[in-house]
C-alpha cells in the first residue's frame, strides 16, 4: 500500500528561525496518527504546510492516488482534494444555524455559480441528519451555532469535517477545554472517523493520546524525533529529555 | 548710431561729471508731460534719451524716484514733484530740478505716478550709466540687475569701463561675468566672442544659456540647389526630418509650388457652382459623401471653372526638386560651432543638476508626506485603528498656528510657540477622540473608520463655522523666506528645508521614544500582544490613549508645517488623508522605518513621473496611484513588513 | 409579517407625504422672490459665500429703498454644496417650488452648465457673476463677469506690449475655464507671431500644493534668452502654495511677471504678499479703484459683512447684475421672465470703476479691463485701465467660434452661424 | 426542505409591496400624471434616492454580507452614469447638428456631421476631435451593454488583483479608495476624453423625446428606478438567502475557516464584488439622467465613504437596512441644503442649519456606530421581535 500523504524533507524558516527542519512524514489510507511535541516543535507549521497555508522553502508534499503535488495547490483546492483541517479554537459560523453549518460543509460542488444554483436535495438533508446524529446534535439542528456549548461546537466542527468527506483529517488539539465525558465522545468520533480515512491528531495531552491508542510521531525542533506506539516513544530517552527539559 | 552717443555719454560721465546747464529739468519734463503721465514701454524710450542727453543734475534722482513710484504730479498745473511727509497729513513738495522745498500740498491735489513694471525696467536701463560706478554698492547692484534683465549693445562699453574701478570683489566678479555675456551677444571681435563663449563651458547658469541659445536660432529655408553662402545647421530630408506636408507648404510660401486647394475652399467652389440643383451635372442631393464631392470637383476642374487639384505625384516631384535646410541666423560658423559645443557641455552639467534638484524636490515631498503620515502610522500600527479624522488633526494644528499669529505678531516667536501648542491642542483632541469614541470600538476597525469619518466631517464644518471659508494666512518668519540656491538649476526653499529637518527630528524623537523609553517599551508590548502586556501590569487603555494622543499631536505639528508652505483652510487635511493612508500601507504597518520608506518612495516617484510628463501633474498623480495598486500586489504587507507568524491574519 | 410594523411604515410614509404637500402649497404673492444659488458648503464655499452675502446686502438695501414695483424682495437661499448635480436640482426647486423670479448664482462653469438645461426648460432667469471662458450664450442667462476678450486678451496684450514678454508659461488648474482660455490664448499668441515652442502649458489638479517642480520649470524657460511671463489661470486656494513657492524662489515680478485671472483681493487675504509685490492680476474691478461709488460700496460692505472683509470683481459683477435686473423689472413693470430679459438688454448702470456698464444683445456686458500690480498690503495698484470693452460670447480667435454670433434681440439666437446664416441651436450648449 | 425565496426572506414581499404602493401613490400625485401635488423636482429627488437605495443594497451585499468594506463602489456608479451619458449626449448633439446642417447649401457628409458633433461636444472644453472612447456612443444598445461591461470588467480586474494577493480588511478599503481616487483623477484630466471636470451635462434631455416635458420624463425615470430597486432587492435577497449567502457570510465571519473547507474564497469575493459593481453601475445609469450632469467629482472617494455610512446607519447585513439608511440620509441632506430648515435663534447666536447640518450629520454617524452598531435596521428588528414576543 502506498502512503496517502507523503511529506519528503521539507524545511521552512521564519526570520532565520527554522520552524521545520528537513521533516519527512508518511501516513497510510486508513490510519489514526497522533503527533506530539513541545511548544515550537513545528506541529502547527507542519499542518499549515500540508493544508497550503504556508509554503515550505524546500521539500515535497504528495497526496492521494493519483499523486497530487500539494505545494502547487491553493488552500481551497487542497481541501477539495480531500484534506480536512480542524483548528485549535473551535471555529464554526456562530451566526448561522447548525444545519447551515453542516450543509455548507457537505462535499458538493464548491464553485460560486454552482453554489448559487444549489437547492438542498433529499439526499443532502439525509446526510445532514445522519451527521447530526453522529455528533449528537440532532436536536440542535435549527439552533444558531453561537448558542452551542464549547464541546458541542467542537463536535459540530468535527461533524463539518466529516461532512466534507476528506481522505485525510488533520485535527489540532481537539480535547482542549473539554470535560471528561466530552473527551470520551470526541475520542470515539475520531476513532470511528479513522476507520474510513486517515486522521492525524496534534495533541499536548498525553492522556488523550493514550486513549486514542495509535501510532505516535514526536516532533522536536522541526524534525521527527521518534515514532512508534506511545509506550515506545515515551521510553525513548531523547523524548524524555525534550519533555522534561535538559 | 545710438551706441556711439551712449559711448560718448559714458566718456563724458567718466571724465567730466555734472556739466552746468542752463536749461531747467522742469521745462524739459513739461515738453514730455503727456508721455510721462501715461508712460508705455514702447513710447518712453525717446523721453528717456532726451532726459539723459540733457545732462541735467536732477535727472538721476528723478529717474530713480519715478521708478520707485515716488513721483507726484500737481493736478492744477501738471508740474512734477517729489514729496516728503509733512505735519497735518500734508505733503511737502520738492522741486525735481533743484531739490528745494516748494510748499505744502494736500494729497487730494496730487496724483501719484505709478509707471508699470515694463516702464520701470526701461527706466532702470537708462539709470545704468548713472549707477554702474556709483559709490553706493546697492546702486551698483541695482544697475547690474537691470543690465542682466534687459541688456543692450550700448551697455557693453559702459560696463567694460566700469570693471577696473570696481572695489568690491563680488560685484567685480559679477560685472566680469556680465561683460562676457554681453560680449557673446554684442561683441564685435570674433576671437573675443569665441573666448567668451568657451568660458561658459559647463556653467549651469540660465543667463549663460540665454546668451548662447540665440546664437543657434535657426529657420528652415528652401533652396533650388545645395545651399551656399549661408551657415547651414543641417540638411533636411522630407519624410524623415520634416513632414512632407509642411515642406510642401514651405515651397508654396516661397512661390516655388502651386498651393493645395483646402477642403473648405473646395466645398465653397461646389456651392458657388450650383446650377438648378446640379453641380457639374451631379444632383446636389447626391453630394452626401466626400467621394461624391471630389467627383463633382474634378468634373468642375475638368471644365476649367475651378483650379485643378495638386496631385500626390506633383507634390513628390516638387519636394524632390528642392533642398531643405535649417539655417542659422548667425552667419559666422565659427561662433555657432563654439556655441554648440559649449552648450553641449553645459547640457551635461545641467542634466546632472536637474537630477539633483529633482532628488531634492522628491526628498522634500517625501518629508511632507512623512510628517503627515507618521502620526497615522503610529495609531494604525499600534492600535490597528484607521483614523479618518487624522487630516482634521493636521488642520487643527494649522489653525492653531494661525490663531497664535493673531496674538503674537513676531513670526519667529509665534512659530516657536505654535509648534508645541499645536502638538498640545491636537494631542488633547486625539485623547478626547480616543476616550469618547475609539475606545468603545476596539476590535471593530472598520467601524472605527466610519465613526472617525463622522468626526472628520463634523470637525471640518466646525472649522468653517469658526474661521470662515476663506484661506487664512500662516506666515513664516522672514529668516525662512527665500531659498537655498546652489545655482540656477538647483534650489530649494528654506521652508522645505525646515520641514525636512522637522521630519528628521521627529523620526529621531519617535525612534528614541519607542526604543529607549518605558512608554515605548509598553507600546511595543501592547502592539505585539495586548493580552500578555496587560497581564504584565501594563494598562493597555492608558497606552492606547497616549499613543493616540502622540499620533494626533504629531499631526498637529505637521499641520503647522504644511500651513507654512501651502494654505490654511478647513479642507487642508482632507487633501492629505488618502496620500497618508497610501504612505502607511505602501511602507508597511507598525513600523516607523516603513513609513519613511513609503513616504520616500511615493514622494520621489511622484516627482519622477512629473519629470517625464511635465505638462500634466494630474496624470502624474493618477499613474502614481495605479503604481501603488500594482505594488501592493507584490508586497501586500508593504515595503517593510512585520515578519513571522505574528504578522499573519 | 407583523401588522404593527406595516402600520409604522405606513405612518412614516404618510408623515413624509404630508410634509411635501405642506411644502409645495406655500407661495406668497406680496413679495418678489430672489433665488440665491451659491455653494455654502464644500470646496467652492470659499469663494461663493461672499457672493451670497453680497446679494443679501443688495436685497437689504433695495428693500430699504422701498423694494421693487412696490413689493419687498425676499431672498431664497439654497446650498448646492459644491455638488454639481445638486445645482440643477436646487435650480429646479427654486423655479418650480419656491417660484423665484430671478436667480443670482453659480461660480464654476460646470455648475452653470449643470443649471443651464433646467433654466432653459423652465424659462428661468440667472445672473452669472464670474469671469468665464465664453463660448456660450443662453437666452436665460446674463453674464456679468468677464468674457475672455475682457480679461485674458487685454492682459496678454499688456504682457506683449508693456512688458515685452516673448515666451509664455500658461499655468492652469485642469478644468474648462483654463483649458478654453489657454486654447484661445495659444491661438492668439500664434497669431501674434509667438512660436509654438515658446508657449509652455501646464495643468495641475484643484487644490494643488506642491509647486516646486513647476516653478523650477518656469525658471528654466528663460534658458533661450527670451523674456518669460506667466499667465495663470490657477484656481482658488492652489494659488496660495504657488505664490509662496514663487516668493521663496525669489522670482521677482521684474524677472518673470505673473498675471493671474483668478486671484483677487479675497485670495490674497490668505497669504503674506510682501514677496509678491509687482505681480499682476487682470480684472474688471479692483477694490483700490479710486472713485466715490466704489468707496460707498466698500463702506456698505464692511458695515454689512465685517471690517476685515475685502471686495472683489465677482462682487462688482453681482452688484451690476442686481442693479440691471432691478432697473429692467421697473422698466418692464413686471417680473415676467420674457419681458424682463428683453428689458435687461440695453440697460446701463454705473460700474464701480467710474464708467458705465451696458448689457449687450449677446447678454454680455461692456466692461473696462484693469490690470493691477500686487502691493504689500494685499491690494492692487491699478497700472492700466481700458475703456469699456464689449463682451464677446464667441471668441474671434478660434476658427470654429469665429463664425458664431449671439444676438437675442435681432437674430433671437445665441449660436448663429454667420457663414451658413442659420441658428445652430436655440438652447445653449451644455 | 425546499422553501421559496419569500418564505426564507419574508421581508422581501413586504418591501416589494411597499415599494409598489409608494411608487403608485407618488405617480398618481405627480405633476406628470396631472394631479401635480408632488412637484417634478421632488419626483426627481425621489427617483434619485431610489437609485441611491439600489447602490446601497449593492454596498450591503458586498460589505454587510461578504465583509468587504469597499470604498470604491461609487466609481462603478459613476462609470455607469458616464456610459449612458455618452449616448445621451452624443445623440442629443447629433440631432441638433443634423438639424443645423440641413440648412446648408450642400447636404452634409458623414465626416462633416462627426466633425460638427465633436466641435459641439468638445468645443466647450477646448477640443474638437471625438476621442476613441466614444466609438460606440451612437448606439444605445452598445452603450447599455457598456454600462454593465465597463464597470464589471474594472471590478473583475481590480478584484482579481486585490483578492488574489489576499489584501483584506482595512488594507482593502484603502486600496479601493485609491482605485476610486485614481479613476476620478484620471477623469478630471481633459485628456481622458470625457470632458474632464465639466463631465457630461444636459443628460436629462432624452434624445428623440425633446418634446416630452420633464414632468413626464421624471415620472418614467422614477418608475424605472423603482423597478430597478425592486428587482435589485429581489436579486440581492435571492443571492443572500440560499447556500451562497451562507458561504459569503461565512467568508465575512471567518475567511480562513471557509477556505479550509474547500471554498475558493477569492472566487466568491470576486463574484460578489463584480455583481455589486454591476448593480451599482445600473443604479448610476438610472441616476445621472435624472441628475442631469455627471462629472469626476461624483466619483471622489468621499462619495463612497458616505455610501458606507448610509449602510452603517441603516444597518448592515439587512437589505432593507441599506435602503432605510440611503433614503434617510440623502433626503435629510436634500432638506437641509434646500434652505427650508428654519434657523434657530439663540439670542447670542443664530443656528443656521446651512452651517451646522454637516456637523450634525457627522456626529450622527459617530452616535450610530457607538450606540446602534446594527443601525436603524437593528432597532427595527428589535421592535419586530418584541411584537412577535408579545
Amino acid at each position: 500500500m502506498s502512503a496517502l500523504l507523503e511529506v519528503t524533507s521539507i524545511s521552512v524558516s521564519f526570520d532565520g528561525f527554522k520552524a521545520i527542519n528537513n521533516l519527512s512524514f508518511e501516513i497510510g489510507g486508513q490510519e489514526l496518527r497522533a503527533i506530539i511535541g513541545p511548544n515550537g516543535a513545528g506541529k502547527t507549521t507542519f499542518m499549515d504546510i500540508v493544508t497550503g497555508k504556508t509554503r515550505p522553502d524546500e521539500g515535497r508534499v504528495r497526496f492521494g492516488e493519483p499523486q497530487l503535488d500539494l505545494l502547487r495547490l491553493s488552500e481551497s483546492q487542497i481541501a477539495r482534494a480531500g484534506v480536512g483541517r480542524k483548528f485549535q479554537r473551535p471555529t464554526v459560523f456562530e451566526a448561522q444555524s447548525v444545519r447551515d453549518n453542516l450543509t455548507m460543509a457537505l462535499s458538493n460542488d464548491r464553485l460560486p455559480f454552482a453554489v448559487l444554483r444549489y437547492k438542498p436535495s433529499k439526499e443532502d438533508d439525509g446526510r445532514v441528519s445522519a451527521l447530526a446524529e453522529e455528533i449528537g446534535l440532532s436536536g440542535e439542528l435549527d439552533r444558531t451555532a453561537g448558542e452551542l456549548s464549547h464541546g458541542q461546537k467542537q463536535w459540530l466542527e468535527i461533524g463539518m469535517l466529516l461532512a466534507q468527506d476528506p481522505k485525510l483529517l488533520l485535527v489540532d488539539e481537539p480535547a482542549a477545554g473539554m470535560t471528561l465525558g466530552e473527551r470520551e465522545h470526541t475520542t470515539d468520533l475520531l476513532r470511528r472517523a479513522a476507520e474510513t480515512r486517515a486522521v492525524v491528531v496534534v495533541e499536548h495531552d498525553m492522556e488523550f493520546v493514550r486513549r486514542l491508542d495509535c501510532k505516535v510521531t514526536v516532533l522536536h525542533e522541526g524534525s521527527v524525533l521518534a515514532e512508534g506506539t506511545l509506550d515506545h516513544v515515551t521510553a525513548n530517552s531523547d523524548v524524555i529529555d525534550v519533555y522534561l527539559g535538559r | 548710431m545710438l551706441r556711439i552717443i551712449f559711448l560718448l555719454l559714458a566718456a563724458l560721465l567718466a571724465f567730466a561729471p555734472a556739466h552746468a546747464q542752463d536749461a531747467d529739468l522742469n521745462t524739459l519734463l513739461e515738453t514730455h508731460r503727456a508721455k510721462i503721465e501715461k508712460p508705455s514701454r514702447t513710447t518712453i524710450g525717446p523721453v528717456l534719451d532726451a532726459l539723459v542727453a540733457s545732462q541735467l543734475p536732477g535727472v538721476a534722482v528723478f529717474l530713480e524716484k519715478w521708478r520707485e513710484k515716488e513721483l507726484w504730479q500737481r493736478k492744477s498745473d501738471g508740474r512734477f514733484f517729489l514729496v516728503e511727509k509733512a505735519d497735518g497729513g500734508k505733503l511737502m513738495l520738492i522741486d525735481v530740478g533743484t531739490g528745494e522745498q516748494a510748499g505744502l500740498a494736500d494729497k487730494a491735489d496730487l496724483d501719484n505716478l505709478k509707471p508699470n513694471s515694463g516702464v520701470r525696467g526701461v527706466i532702470a536701463g537708462a539709470l545704468v550709466q548713472f549707477q554702474l560706478s556709483d559709490p553706493d554698492p546697492e546702486r551698483r547692484l541695482q544697475a547690474l540687475t537691470a543690465l542682466e534683465r534687459d541688456p543692450d549693445a550700448s551697455h557693453l562699453g559702459i560696463l567694460r569701463a566700469a570693471i577696473d574701478s570696481e572695489p568690491d570683489p563680488a560685484i567685480k566678479a559679477r560685472k566680469e561675468r556680465l561683460q562676457r555675456l554681453l560680449t557673446i551677444q554684442f561683441g564685435s571681435d570674433q576671437a573675443n566672442r569665441v573666448a567668451a563663449i568657451e568660458s561658459f563651458a559647463g556653467d549651469p547658469g540660465v543667463d549663460a544659456r540665454a546668451a548662447l541659445n540665440p546664437l543657434l536660432a535657426t529657420s528652415i529655408k528652401v533652396f533650388d540647389t545645395a545651399p551656399e553662402g549661408v551657415n547651414v545647421a543641417r540638411l533636411l530630408t522630407p519624410g524623415s526630418d520634416i513632414e512632407p506636408d509642411i515642406a510642401y507648404q514651405l515651397l508654396v510660401d516661397a512661390g516655388k509650388a502651386r498651393p493645395i486647394v483646402p477642403l473648405a475652399d473646395r466645398k465653397q467652389a461646389l456651392i458657388d457652382n450650383i446650377e438648378n440643383g446640379l453641380v457639374a451635372g451631379i444632383p446636389v442631393a447626391e453630394l452626401v459623401t466626400q467621394s461624391a464631392r471630389d467627383r463633382a470637383y474634378l468634373a468642375l476642374a475638368g471644365n476649367g471653372t475651378v483650379p485643378p487639384l495638386v496631385t500626390k505625384e506633383e507634390q513628390r516631384q516638387a519636394l524632390a526638386d528642392h533642398v531643405f535646410a535649417e539655417v542659422y541666423a548667425e552667419p559666422d560658423p565659427v561662433l555657432t560651432t563654439a556655441a554648440r559645443e559649449t552648450l553641449a557641455s553645459i547640457s551635461g552639467t545641467v542634466g546632472f543638476y536637474q537630477f539633483v534638484d529633482l532628488a531634492l524636490d522628491g526628498l522634500s515631498l517625501a518629508s511632507i508626506y512623512f510628517l503627515a503620515a507618521i502620526g497615522l502610522a503610529i495609531t494604525f500600527g499600534v492600535m490597528g485603528v484607521i483614523n479618518m479624522a487624522h487630516g482634521e488633526f493636521i488642520m487643527i494644528g494649522a489653525y492653531t498656528g494661525y490663531v497664535v499669529q493673531q496674538f503674537i505678531p513676531n513670526y519667529t516667536v509665534s512659530i516657536i510657540v505654535a509648534l508645541p501648542l499645536a502638538f498640545a491642542v491636537a494631542f488633547l483632541a486625539g485623547v478626547a477622540l480616543e476616550r469618547l469614541v475609539i475606545r468603545y470600538l476596539a476590535h471593530r476597525p472598520l467601524e472605527t473608520l466610519l465613526a472617525t469619518f463622522g468626526v472628520s466631517i463634523a470637525l471640518q464644518q466646525v472649522a468653517k463655522n469658526i474661521f470662515g471659508t476663506q484661506a487664512r494666512p500662516l506666515t513664516s518668519p522672514s529668516w525662512l523666506d527665500g531659498a537655498w540656491v546652489l545655482n540656477d538649476v538647483v534650489s530649494i526653499s528654506y521652508i522645505r528645508i525646515a520641514i525636512f529637518v522637522l521630519a528628521l527630528a521627529f523620526l529621531g524623537l519617535l525612534l528614541f521614544v519607542l526604543n529607549k523609553t518605558r512608554l515605548g517599551l509598553e507600546v511595543r508590548a501592547v502592539t505585539q500582544n495586548p493580552r500578555m502586556a496587560s497581564s504584565m501590569g501594563i494598562n493597555p487603555d492608558r497606552i492606547n490613549m497616549l499613543t493616540f494622543g502622540l499620533g494626533s499631536g504629531i499631526a498637529g505639528i505637521a499641520g503647522v508645517a504644511i500651513g507654512l508652505f501651502a494654505k490654511v483652510t478647513s479642507e487642508l487635511g482632507s487633501g492629505y488623508i488618502v496620500q497618508s493612508f497610501m504612505t502607511v500601507v505602501v511602507g508597511g504597518v507598525g513600523n516607523i522605518w516603513g513609513t519613511l520608506a513609503g513616504a520616500g518612495m511615493i514622494g520621489s516617484l511622484q516627482k519622477l513621473i512629473e519629470f517625464f510628463n511635465p505638462s500634466n501633474t494630474l496624470a502624474a498623480q493618477t499613474y502614481m496611484i495605479i503604481f501603488i495598486i500594482i505594488f501592493i500586489q507584490f508586497r501586500p504587507k508593504g515595503i517593510i513588513a512585520l515578519k513571522g507568524r505574528a504578522a499573519g491574519d | 409579517m407583523k401588522f404593527t410594523t406595516k402600520l409604522r411604515i405606513a405612518g412614516a410614509a404618510a408623515l413624509f407625504t404630508s410634509t411635501i404637500l405642506a411644502h409645495s402649497a406655500y407661495a406668497a404673492d406680496d413679495t418678489i422672490k430672489v433665488g440665491v444659488l451659491h455653494s455654502l458648503s464644500g470646496t467652492m464655499a470659499i469663494s461663493e459665500t461672499t457672493l451670497k452675502d453680497t446679494v443679501l446686502m443688495l436685497i437689504e438695501q433695495q428693500n430699504a429703498k422701498g423694494g421693487v414695483l412696490g413689493k419687498k424682495l425676499e431672498a431664497v437661499v439654497v446650498d448646492p454644496a459644491s455638488d454639481w448635480p445638486l445645482f440643477a436640482e436646487k435650480a429646479r426647486e427654486l423655479l418650480t417650488v419656491d417660484k423665484v423670479d430671478v436667480m443670482f448664482g453659480c461660480w464654476t462653469s460646470v455648475s452653470r452648465k449643470s443649471v443651464l438645461p433646467v433654466i432653459e426648460e423652465l424659462n428661468g432667469l440667472l445672473f452669472y457673476p464670474v469671469q468665464y471662458e465664453g463660448e456660450e450664450s443662453s437666452k436665460n442667462v446674463f453674464y456679468t463677469g468677464a468674457a475672455p476678450n475682457q480679461q485674458a486678451i487685454p492682459a496678454t496684450d499688456y504682457f506683449l506690449e508693456e512688458l515685452g514678454v516673448e515666451k509664455f508659461a500658461l499655468l492652469g488648474t485642469d478644468y474648462v475655464y483654463p483649458r478654453t482660455t489657454n486654447k484661445i490664448l495659444e491661438q492668439y499668441l500664434k497669431d501674434k507671431g509667438i512660436a509654438a515652442e515658446d508657449i509652455f502649458v501646464n495643468y495641475t489638479p484643484f487644490g494643488h500644493s506642491d509647486w516646486s517642480k513647476i516653478v523650477a520649470d518656469v525658471v528654466a524657460l528663460g534658458a533661450d534668452g527670451k523674456k518669460v511671463g506667466v499667465i495663470s489661470t490657477i484656481n482658488g486656494d492652489a494659488n496660495i502654495g504657488f505664490y509662496k513657492e514663487l516668493a521663496a524662489a525669489g522670482i521677482s515680478a521684474d524677472d518673470i511677471p505673473v498675471v493671474a485671472f483668478s486671484v483677487g483681493e479675497e485670495e490674497l487675504s490668505g497669504l503674506d504678499t510682501t514677496n509678491l509685490v509687482g505681480h499682476l492680476a487682470a480684472w474688471n474691478y479692483f477694490q483700490s479703484a479710486d472713485v466715490p461709488v466704489n468707496a460707498e460700496f466698500i463702506k456698505e460692505w464692511k458695515a454689512f459683512a465685517g471690517e476685515k472683509r475685502v471686495t472683489n470683481d465677482p462682487m462688482e459683477a453681482t452688484y451690476i447684475g442686481f442693479n440691471m435686473w432691478v432697473q429692467a423689472v421697473e422698466a418692464a413693470g413686471t417680473t415676467d421672465v420674457d419681458k424682463v430679459t428683453e428689458a435687461v438688454v440695453g440697460q446701463k448702470v454705473p460700474n464701480l470703476t467710474g464708467t458705465m456698464a451696458e448689457m449687450l444683445p449677446n447678454h454680455h456686458l461692456t466692461k473696462p479691463v484693469l490690470i493691477g500690480e500686487i502691493q504689500a498690503d494685499g491690494q492692487f495698484d491699478i497700472v492700466s485701465q481700458t475703456e469699456p470693452v464689449p463682451g464677446d460670447a464667441w471668441t474671434d480667435f478660434l476658427p470654429e467660434s469665429k463664425v458664431l454670433e449671439s444676438d437675442w434681440i435681432t437674430l433671437k439666437c445665441g449660436m448663429y452661424n454667420t457663414d451658413t446664416k442659420t441658428c445652430v441651436q436655440l438652447n445653449s450648449n451644455y | 426542505m425546499q422553501r421559496s425565496l419569500f418564505a426564507r426572506q419574508p421581508s422581501v414581499l413586504v418591501f416589494i409591496g411597499l415599494l409598489a404602493l409608494f411608487t403608485i401613490v407618488i405617480i398618481i400625485l405627480s405633476e406628470g400624471f396631472g394631479l401635480g401635488i408632488v412637484s417634478t423636482s421632488f419626483i426627481k429627488i425621489l427617483g434619485k434616492t431610489l437609485c441611491l437605495c439600489l447602490i446601497a443594497i449593492a454596498m450591503d451585499l458586498v460589505w454587510g454580507y461578504c465583509g468587504i468594506l469597499s470604498l470604491g463602489h461609487f466609481a462603478f456608479f459613476g462609470l455607469g452614469g458616464y456610459m449612458i451619458g455618452m449616448w445621451l449626449m452624443y445623440e442629443r448633439t447629433k440631432d441638433i447638428v443634423i438639424a443645423s446642417l440641413s440648412g446648408g447649401e450642400l447636404p452634409a457628409t458623414p465626416e462633416e456631421i462627426t466633425e460638427a458633433i465633436g466641435t459641439q461636444i468638445f468645443g466647450v472644453v477646448g477640443g474638437a476631435e471625438i476621442p476613441v472612447v466614444w466609438y460606440f456612443a451612437d448606439s444605445l444598445f452598445a452603450q447599455l451593454l457598456l454600462v454593465v461591461l465597463v464597470p464589471g470588467l474594472l471590478a473583475l480586474v481590480f478584484g482579481w488583483l486585490a483578492f488574489r494577493s489576499r489584501v483584506t480588511g482595512v488594507y482593502l478599503s484603502i486600496l479601493t479608495q485609491a482605485m476610486t481616487l485614481a479613476l476620478s483623477l484620471y477623469l478630471f484630466q481633459n485628456d481622458s476624453g470625457l470632458r474632464g471636470n465639466n463631465g457630461l451635462s444636459g443628460l436629462q434631455n432624452i434624445p428623440g423625446l425633446t418634446e416630452v416635458p420633464q414632468s413626464v420624463v421624471s415620472v418614467w425615470f422614477f418608475l424605472a428606478s423603482a423597478f430597478a430597486l425592486g428587482l435589485g432587492y429581489l436579486v440581492a435577497a435571492w443571492v443572500v438567502s440560499g447556500k451562497f449567502g451562507n458561504v459569503i457570510r461565512a467568508i465575512r465571519d471567518d475567511e480562513a475557516r471557509i477556505r479550509f473547507m474547500g471554498y475558493p474564497v477569492e472566487a466568491y469575493k470576486l463574484v460578489v464584488f463584480t455583481l455589486t459593481a454591476v448593480i451599482a453601475a445600473i443604479a448610476g445609469a438610472l441616476y445621472y439622467p435624472q441628475a442631469g450632469i455627471i462629472n469626476p467629482a461624483e466619483i471622489a472617494p468621499i462619495a463612497s465613504i458616505y455610501l458606507a455610512v448610509w449602510v452603517a446607519i441603516g444597518g448592515r447585513g439587512r437589505l432593507y437596512g441599506a435602503v432605510i439608511g440611503a433614503a434617510l440620509v440623502s433626503l435629510l441632506s436634500s432638506w437641509f441644503t434646500g434652505g427650508q430648515a428654519p434657523s434657530i435663534p439663540l439670542g447670542f447666536y443664530t443656528i443656521d442649519w446651512v452651517d451646522w447640518w454637516q456637523v450634525l450629520l457627522g456626529l450622527g454617524f459617530v452616535l450610530v456606530t457607538l450606540f446602534a452598531p446594527k443601525g436603524i435596521g437593528g432597532l427595527f428588528d428589535r421592535l419586530v421581535r418584541k411584537d412577535a414576543a408579545s
